[in-house]
């Protein structure tokens, strides 16, 4: 699964892209949210608050209970602050 | 048409190109965004912005946008209609973002290039950070925006 | 800055003198009328229209333009304001009118903007004939302009 | 008094200016659309319907109770199409 992360999120977890393997059963953006905040300080800070976070799966806006898998991209990043 | 460009643009050939050899166009609106040397509401007490940085998710943000002008000529029977974004660093006085929509009518016009800053303003993967006396600084989301593109929900 | 003019403007030179050398400008809104080829709401039952005479009233025209423009600034704090309204005769496709607003917030300048059209088209001295193929024509005032006025009186 | 008719009120009535002399009587906008009325056909048929008549006074819209007097600048025209 390839994860990329915007702005903030970017800097806090320290890199701009990255390819993970989550276990079989993150099977939903909620849950995938979980597992990665679990893997390290950076993650758990940039992940304390899941009202800042945006997700979009394969470049479309997701919700907590929307599906992911292996082979997607899947984008973290704040709330969107153009225009 | 959309483009997400580094590049600054050029409004007046922009809305020439737009509207050129067109003779059923009564009304066209345009909404141009420029970096503002101050965050906030008021210049007096905001903090000094020496520059803004704009950061995009290439591929996603020309999705939505493509996305978001297609609802906006789902909506209103438009003519033309552009929206050109920028990204990159700018200094202020720049331009950053510009939305034209021409139509018959002139409610239309406007209407639709509303719901195109309001709508890009929420929806669109771009970021601000702007340089601070206190350091660089991501620029939060305003909730006035999320409710300017609320009205707009059918 | 109100101009009352026979010659055509150039949009994209207007804008850049309205903001030049400003960095307290966020958001410049900008309305372009332009001289449709039909009467009416829609193209396929309307009369085709060859060109159009814009009369005017010299000294009242700028008079109300000015004053519409000092109650624009009044409502709404704007950084620059611009209205050039042309007289003449025209052709399908050319500007007939330009109004733009610049503010340091998006909503403001977009409200002024309309605010002027609507204004504008209901109390500044213009009256349009348009030649049409059973002779010239004068335009009547659509009721419609009346109720998107009186939306902005307080 | 000075007459300024612009756009179809200017056709029917023939020309786009005139100096005229209302009676001393003629003190109000109302009073005048009706002397200038009765001073021949043109005048007559532009103004047989006043709902469609506009006017200014010294180049500011004036009612139909408001005053004019010798010297005045007063223009009639239709509701305004500009734009």
């Amino acid at each position: 699964m390839k994860l990329l992360y915007f702005a903030w999120l970017r800097t806090r977890i320290g890199r701009a892209e990255e390819t993970l393997t989550p276990p079989a059963d993150v099977v939903t953006v909620g849950a995938l949210l979980e597992w990665l905040r679990a893997q390290g300080p950076g993650y758990a800070e940039a992940l304390a608050d899941l009202s800042v976070v945006r997700v979009a799966v394969n470049q479309d806006f997701a919700q907590s209970g929307d599906p992911v898998k292996p082979g997607d991209e899947v984008a973290l990043f704040p709330p969107v602050t153009g225009g | 048409m959309i483009r997400v460009q580094r590049e600054d643009f050029d409004i007046g050939a922009e809305l020439d190109a737009l509207t050129v050899g067109r003779t059923d166009i009564g009304g066209l609106a345009n909404f141009v965004g420029l970096v503002r040397d101050f965050v906030g509401k008021d210049k007096a007490i905001g903090a000094d912005v020496a520059a803004l940085t704009l950061e995009h998710y290439p591929g996603m943000t020309e999705k939505r946008l493509a996305d978001i002008e297609a609802e906006a000529n789902a909506r209103w029977p438009l003519a033309a209609s552009l929206i050109i974004h920028r990204y990159g660093r700018m200094m202020p006085g720049e331009r950053i973002v510009m939305v034209a929509c021409a139509a018959a009518h002139r409610e239309d016009a406007f209407a639709a290039c509303q719901f195109l800053m309001d709508w890009l303003k929420t929806s669109a993967p771009f970021w601000k950070q702007e340089d601070t006396p206190d350091g660089p600084r991501w620029v939060e989301a305003d909730t006035k925006d999320d409710a300017l593109a609320a009205r707009w929900k059918k």
